[in-house]
């Protein structure tokens, strides 16, 4: 068994990238993950795993920097919160066409604008449907745990250079701050030259040798009929990952005739509700989605002829809710899918599900 | 066994600190834990709290509106969460600061002088670890000797050297904790 | 003697002790109060008023702007 | 005379300072002894003092002092991190008429920033440029700004910054003034009764400066964050004249008085 | 009758800013759009109408001083194509946060990355849903023609102030780069400023008068409870933007068995593709909507028990389609609906979209 | 000898002057007499030179250069608009034995990306930047630079660049040259064939400090953009020799052989 | 009426303009018109081609994959057009350049040989009003009063001047049009 | 006289016809042509072969890197 500690969720970011052999962190600060690059300096892994670690002069320089070492074949990450993420959305289309693998953090708080540093939930769209132009996905994963927040760096980097596309861990203000028991994982090594030439040495620019042909990164077609044939090509990918990689926890579905769809933190408010919930005989289950794209899609079309409906718990306006929708559509159903959320930086309680699930239904 | 706990006060008064030695103690007892703060802009006072929930199973939301027990170190935290016990349930709070004690009847309310007893004691800076005392002495979620593996862990090994005087304050606080209702 | 006197009106509830004030006047005239205020803070106030001359540095120094400065002259 | 009264001193005849009348009564959320408190009481001065309460537009910052507009009691709008200069410029060609300022932190100007700034002062923004250089990250909690010292610890560089892996402090001051679209480009402190009084000419002039259509005018303030620095206040003012001022040396970097082209189309 | 002119839509945008009484412009060079800056650069307004024009360093610079010269209650705009719009996704935010009317035009390409320059409509998502962080709208209209791209820019103008919401033209390279018949519209003087203060005097930062409170234009609020209030008026403002200015164009419909979705320049290729497909007996009927966002949903809801499906017909990997199956749902059916679309700068041709028809129904 | 047949000289042993073998054997996309073409061959000849194409990473930025990776036969990263620097900071932190350079326009390295270049010199990343500034968007249509000159026509200054309107020239190098973090600063031209000789000694100076690990080396050549100016490639060369090198003066701005503490964390 | 051309050649000759022209001729008509091009970086040379159509119809498509009259000035385009012409349609062509004059027989070949002309005219720019004019020979779809109309629209008034060359030009190529099949 | 002798080879595709190399030659070696390349463009050529002293001029300031320049002494 791995080590114990009692760590914020932001602070075990951090320490997962250090330990699942990472090569480099860049990232500004911004209220609330600061503590991720705060840990990381206070680590100074460029004396033990060698990891670099460096303080962009914006957001819009650290996705660039992450797209210039992940070109070259490093596992790179950076990590933002709400308005750090929009100004990267350009950097983010541009490792998405570029087809690179990448780890990208958002710990939400509460929009739009300035907004609250509280957290939030309404980054949703803009993760799952993609903030920036052209048609490409983010790999999404929603850690529900300071465990999760551990787990899923290294969970998406793997998937990351699976696909040789961008992933993403969308949390919040709540995850980020909160502590909680985790083990941590072993040290894993960083990856050797040769390990980095056996595993991306066909595509990255690792210095051309005379054995191969020159490798050039760039996310520009200018013919058309081969921009179409690209673009194609990413579509086969997602619909891959779509039939592949999707993950999600259901808790207490079995009997239950109504479902909650919720994801991170909002999930965890969820679990108390199902028990307040079932106390008053309401006999309620939870859908999480671990990965928010590829979305459940599945388990969600699976239930829909069975159930009453569907709540989507939300700290946002409702933006999953109409993934959920889509799912029961694709079922070829038409269950009610409504949903609860708060906004601004406010968490719902678990009382206000729970009412939501008798008033909504 | 599940203990939902808020602490309350300003932001000096090591309130986050208190629940991490707590939730670190629950840990060393092989207990599920969060710990779950207030967060604002940094460095500007004003009041802090924290969430903490200590239990034998997963523990599902980190963040309550009812709380088993409060701790509350000054007025604006009094105002703000004394409605949030549970009835039945404890409200332990330092008598310094507080202009309008509690007034519920249906909770167990009881008062350390933690801000006085510190003085006493030659050492204002273990203020905390009286009032944890206090609280221990009222709600033993974990041992004495869980607690001494958790200071252990939570402090930076510099400060190990004073976990005898933090140990001394948390027994200190379990002597003089009094009830009030 | 002096052909100026001085004094200075500190704002209790607005003073967060920061004791520029104390550090800024030529005269020793302030001091911080072993009371605090009720945000908690010990508060400016005049120690020694005989000896404040009006010259104001100490309301320049003020990040809060807590002190009222008036003089006389004779 | 010595044995005067108090009260016979505090009359209304005989007030020599009081706060200004465009400064809201209201306690500000910064820490005690931070310089930005002086620094907008100066502001609220000048704007009263130069009659221009109708005419002033700020322009507020992401950092410590993104709620300057609940102080000074003008219209202000809150301008995303880095981006007065931009803000500002939208501003001030659409309203030639008003006086424009904006108030920005160092890592708000020096550092994302970066570009606005040069591409505003460089255009000759007829504007004031307010820049609080206190060598950090107040707001956010004490990281690394790029105007932090060498060896100055903050919470992204806990054992002081250092020049392999952070670069140099950045001397925003010394750039803007060899850039032809600025006509003042000062650095001051407020650390000080006298500094004070001085910085206040400075950003006077500035705003005297817009008034005349002179293009930009550019006042660094070096700043304390006795928070960001972990010192006291006091002790946070000796520390930056000890070491803050060999890097940011005060005082005027250019002041021109020949007019530019007005500015606007 | 308006002067008659044969123009480009990016010459046209330009046209029209100036004779709807636009205060200011503010962009950045890009293709396919760049002609849009070089107009206004050509006709010199400022020295006509006194409108200003400013080449700003960057997206990110043009959209923050639109901004700026918003929050003072002028009528400003930008313009640029798909990566410089992803450069202004934290701007965007903070102006729907900081609720400011403004008209963003985006003139897309083909992406995701540097793409190609060649015409797409692969930013419906971003557009729609939120390229930015948090939970705001945008108006977006999508012209079919020239002339629309004249008439659109007043209309946009006029909404975003009617709502104090920007206002987003998503139109595409296609659109911009041809010349159709324009009939120019009259100049109408830009505001004075009795009329702004009229129009904005209750928000906008026109300098505080002793006879006002100071002006605020911001987007932060660190009370949780207050941003949750704030949200929860732009959610009210958004519902009646949904219950108000829902546009579209129904083609045929009323016999139609099979409809097509379409909007912008892939709505004219359908046109020509319904001619085609009723030459060979299949009755099809085209919804454009020219409000993408509000959605026209009703109408498909509408069609929906009535006709055999619905064709998405876009130039993207299929992105309005989920709208489409969306509206579908609400409308408790489950008509198949389907996408047909190129990518990568390619149009689709009439043709296609018939043997679409022919073989997804 | 002066009857000697032309085939008697053409003759492998007599060969003086060919194309580099890192070139590749295609038809550049420029436009004819473009000074870019001239600037990637220099390149080409340097890195064989050098004998580091194994080890050299190119940064083609966004701008006529984005193909810039067809030409030469290494591997290449294409970047955002303006991010070249940051791209290459990514690249040479975690790549410490690696070559890494930029190639950037003057829209890409002193409009949108005046922050990322400014920065990535300050903090002295180990890179080589090759700055072409023809004082116009040459890739989109001849639109206006910020080292467009005063007066000087584009399609978004048609009677000329106007200071009241859009400013002044900026002169990217030389605030550059006041950063610590740059080793080497020079601003070159190649339009004779002396000064061709002279950048491309400029350049593998540059190239040879990055081995060395100095810090940023930042050579800009002062180009031509006839296509954009509207110009012959000959009178653009005339015209570029009268009004050009009055604002960009060619010649050495910096040139420190103090070794500066090496990069990377 | 409909007629749905594409012009195409280098980028030199000027086939955006006469296009635009045509468009314009049809404006004066009271025709509906769309003009689209194709584009891409620009200044570089290269091939350049614009899809014309004038109708009495409102318009749906601008784009089109099949043409009723494509004019051809170069032998890429005609590479890449000849086989876009509706059968039975129009494919007018300069020999100049041409390597492979067109094969197919279901269409009507016209050739004009504009290069030769306007170099005979002593004035090679007015080679595509050459052109013009023996496409409108071929396709009158709009008369020579509109197209004079079209020309004053299009030129910016300084060439205003050169109205009547061009008009020369256009007579020029209505004389030299010749039917190839 | 001449201790030395050159020539080029103007890779005839490849040139655009920018004539920078016409310029740069000190010795009027080099013209366009005047027929045009498969691409349209009039090339360049040694007009004047006897006069080429194979300094490399035209070789290097050639954007498109189409000259070859050989050399030999006597
Ligand atoms: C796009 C974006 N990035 C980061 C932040 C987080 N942030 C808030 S203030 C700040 C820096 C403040 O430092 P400075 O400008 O020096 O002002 P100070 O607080 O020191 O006065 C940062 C990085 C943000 N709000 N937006
Ligand atoms: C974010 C973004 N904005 C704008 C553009 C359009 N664009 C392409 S190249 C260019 C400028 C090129 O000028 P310069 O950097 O001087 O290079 P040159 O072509 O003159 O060599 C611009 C604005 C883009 N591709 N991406
Ligand atoms: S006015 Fe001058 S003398 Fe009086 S208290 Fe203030 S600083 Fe001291
Ligand atoms: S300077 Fe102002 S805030 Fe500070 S101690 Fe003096 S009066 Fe109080
Ligand atoms: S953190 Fe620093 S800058 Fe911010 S208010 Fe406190 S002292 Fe001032
Ligand atoms: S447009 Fe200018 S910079 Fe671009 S290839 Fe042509 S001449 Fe060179
Ligand atoms: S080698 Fe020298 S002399 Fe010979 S053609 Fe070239 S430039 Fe002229
Ligand atoms: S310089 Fe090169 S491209 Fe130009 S004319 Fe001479 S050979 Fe041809
Ligand atoms: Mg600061
Ligand atoms: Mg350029």
């Amino acid at each position: 068994m791995g080590e114990l500690r009692l760590m914020k969720g932001n602070e075990v970011l951090a320490e997962a990238a250090i330990r699942c052999g990472c090569d480099a962190y860049f990232g500004y600060p911004i209220t609330p993950q600061s503590e991720v690059m705060e840990t990381l300096m206070e680590q100074r892994p460029w004396d033990t795993t060698g990891m670099v670690v460096l303080q962009a002069e914006s957001e819009v320089a650290s996705i660039n920097m992450v797209y210039g070492a992940a070109a070259a074949g490093k596992k790179a990450m950076t990590s933002s919160s709400s308005p750090g993420i929009s100004l990267m959305a350009e950097g983010i289309s541009y490792i998405a066409g570029a087809e690179l693998p990448c780890l990208i953090v958002n710990v939400q708080r509460g929009g739009p604008g300035l907004g609250t540093i509280q957290p939030s939930q309404a980054d949703y769209f803009q993760a799952v449907k993609g903030g920036g132009h052209g048609d490409y996905r983010l790999i999404t994963l929603a850690p529900a745990s300071v465990q999760e927040m551990h787990d899923f760096v290294k969970l998406a980097f793997d998937l990351a250079f699976k696909y040789r596309n961008p992933a993403m861990i969308l949390t919040d203000g709540a995850l980020g701050q909160m502590m909680e028991k985790v083990e941590l994982a072993d040290y894993t090594p960083r990856r050797t030259k040769e390990e980095i030439l056996d595993q991306c040495g066909s595509w990255a620019t690792t210095g051309k040798t005379s054995g191969r042909e020159k490798h050039v990164i760039t996310s520009l077609e200018m013919d058309s009929h081969k921009m179409e044939q690209n673009n194609l090509r990413f579509q086969e990918k997602f619909k891959e990952i779509e039939a592949t990689e999707v993950r999600y926890e259901a808790i207490r579905c079995e009997d239950a005739e109504l479902i909650l769809v919720a994801f991170g933190t909002s999930s965890r408010i969820c679990q108390k509700a199902i028990e307040l919930a079932r106390e008053k005989g309401i006999k309620v289950g939870l859908i999480r989605p671990i990965t928010l794209y590829p979305f459940p899609s599945a388990i969600i079309a699976e239930l829909a002829p069975k159930v009453k409906g569907f709540l989507s718990v939300e700290m946002s306006a409702g933006q999953m809710v109409e993934d959920v929708k889509l799912a029961v559509y694709e079922a070829r159903c038409t269950t009610p899918v409504k949903h609860f959320g708060r906004m601004g930086g406010i968490l719902p309680s678990p009382n206000e599900v729970v009412d939501a699930l008798e008033t909504k239904f | 066994m599940t203990e939902e706990l808020i602490i309350a006060g300003f932001g000096g008064q090591g309130v986050l600190s208190m629940g991490k030695i707590l939730a670190y103690s629950g840990i060393m007892d092989n207990k599920e834990v969060t710990w779950f703060p207030s967060y604002g802009p940094e460095m500007r006072g004003g009041t802090a709290n924290v969430t903490v929930i200590v239990s034998d199973k997963r523990i599902s939301s980190p963040v309550l509106h009812e709380f088993d027990t409060a701790i509350i170190l000054n007025q604006q935290s009094m105002d703000k969460f004394e409605n949030s016990v549970k009835p039945g349930g404890v409200l332990l709070y330092d008598p310094n600061g507080i202009i309008h004690p509690p007034t519920r009847t249906d909770i167990q309310v009881y008062k350390v002088e933690g801000t006085v007893t510190a003085v006493e004691m030659g050492n204002p800076r273990v203020f905390n670890m009286i009032i944890v005392g206090g609280y221990l002495k009222v709600r033993p979620i974990v041992s004495l000797e869980h607690v001494e593996k958790g200071l252990e862990k939570s402090l930076p090994s510099r400060y190990h050297n004073l976990i005898p005087l933090n140990l001394e304050a948390i027994r200190k606080g379990q002597e003089i904790v009094e009830k009030v209702n | 003697m002096a052909k100026v006197r001085g004094a200075v009106v500190v704002e209790k509830e607005g003073c967060k002790g920061c004791s520029l004030c104390v550090e800024a006047c030529p005269q020793e005239v302030l001091a911080l109060h072993k009371e605090v205020n009720s945000r908690g803070y010990h508060y400016s106030y005049m120690k020694n008023p005989e000896a404040c001359i009006g010259c104001s540095n100490c309301g320049a120094v003020c990040p809060d702007t807590c002190i009222t400065v008036y003089r006389v002259k004779f | 005379m010595k044995n005067m009264d108090i009260k016979d001193i505090i009359k209304p005849e005989n007030l020599v300072y009081d706060k200004s009348e465009l400064q809201i009564d209201t306690i500000m959320h910064y820490c005690p002894g931070c310089s930005h408190g002086v620094v907008h009481k100066l502001i609220a001065e000048i704007i009263e003092e130069l009659g221009i309460q109708e005419d002033t537009i700020g322009v507020s910052p992401v950092g410590c002092a993104v709620f300057a507009y609940n102080y000074i009691d003008i219209d202000w709008q809150q301008a995303a991190h880095g981006r007065a200069p931009a803000v500002a410029t939208g501003i001030a060609r659409t309203n030639p008429d008003k006086i424009v300022f904006t108030y920005q932190g160092d890592g708000d100007l020096a550092s994302i920033g970066a570009g606005e700034i040069l591409h505003a002062c460089n255009r000759g923004e007829n504007i004031v440029v307010i820049f609080i250089n206190n060598a950090i990250y107040g707001m956010t909690g004490g990281q690394m700004a790029p105007t932090t010292l060498i060896g100055q610890p903050t919470s992204t560089s806990p054992l002081g910054r250092d020049v392999a892996l952070n670069g140099y402090p950045m001397k925003m001051t010394e750039i803007i003034a060899t850039l032809p679209g600025t006509c003042y480009v000062t650095r001051q402190s407020v650390h000080t009764a006298a500094t004070v009084r001085k910085c206040k000419k400075a950003i006077k002039k500035a705003f005297q400066n817009v008034m005349a259509k002179k293009g930009t005018s550019f006042v660094e303030v070096v700043s304390t964050c006795n928070s960001g620095w972990k010192m006291t206040p006091v002790g946070a003012n000796t520390w930056m004249e000890e070491n803050m001022f060999a890097e940011y040396v005060p005082g005027d970097l250019k002041d021109n008085d020949i007019q530019k082209p007005a500015i606007g189309n």
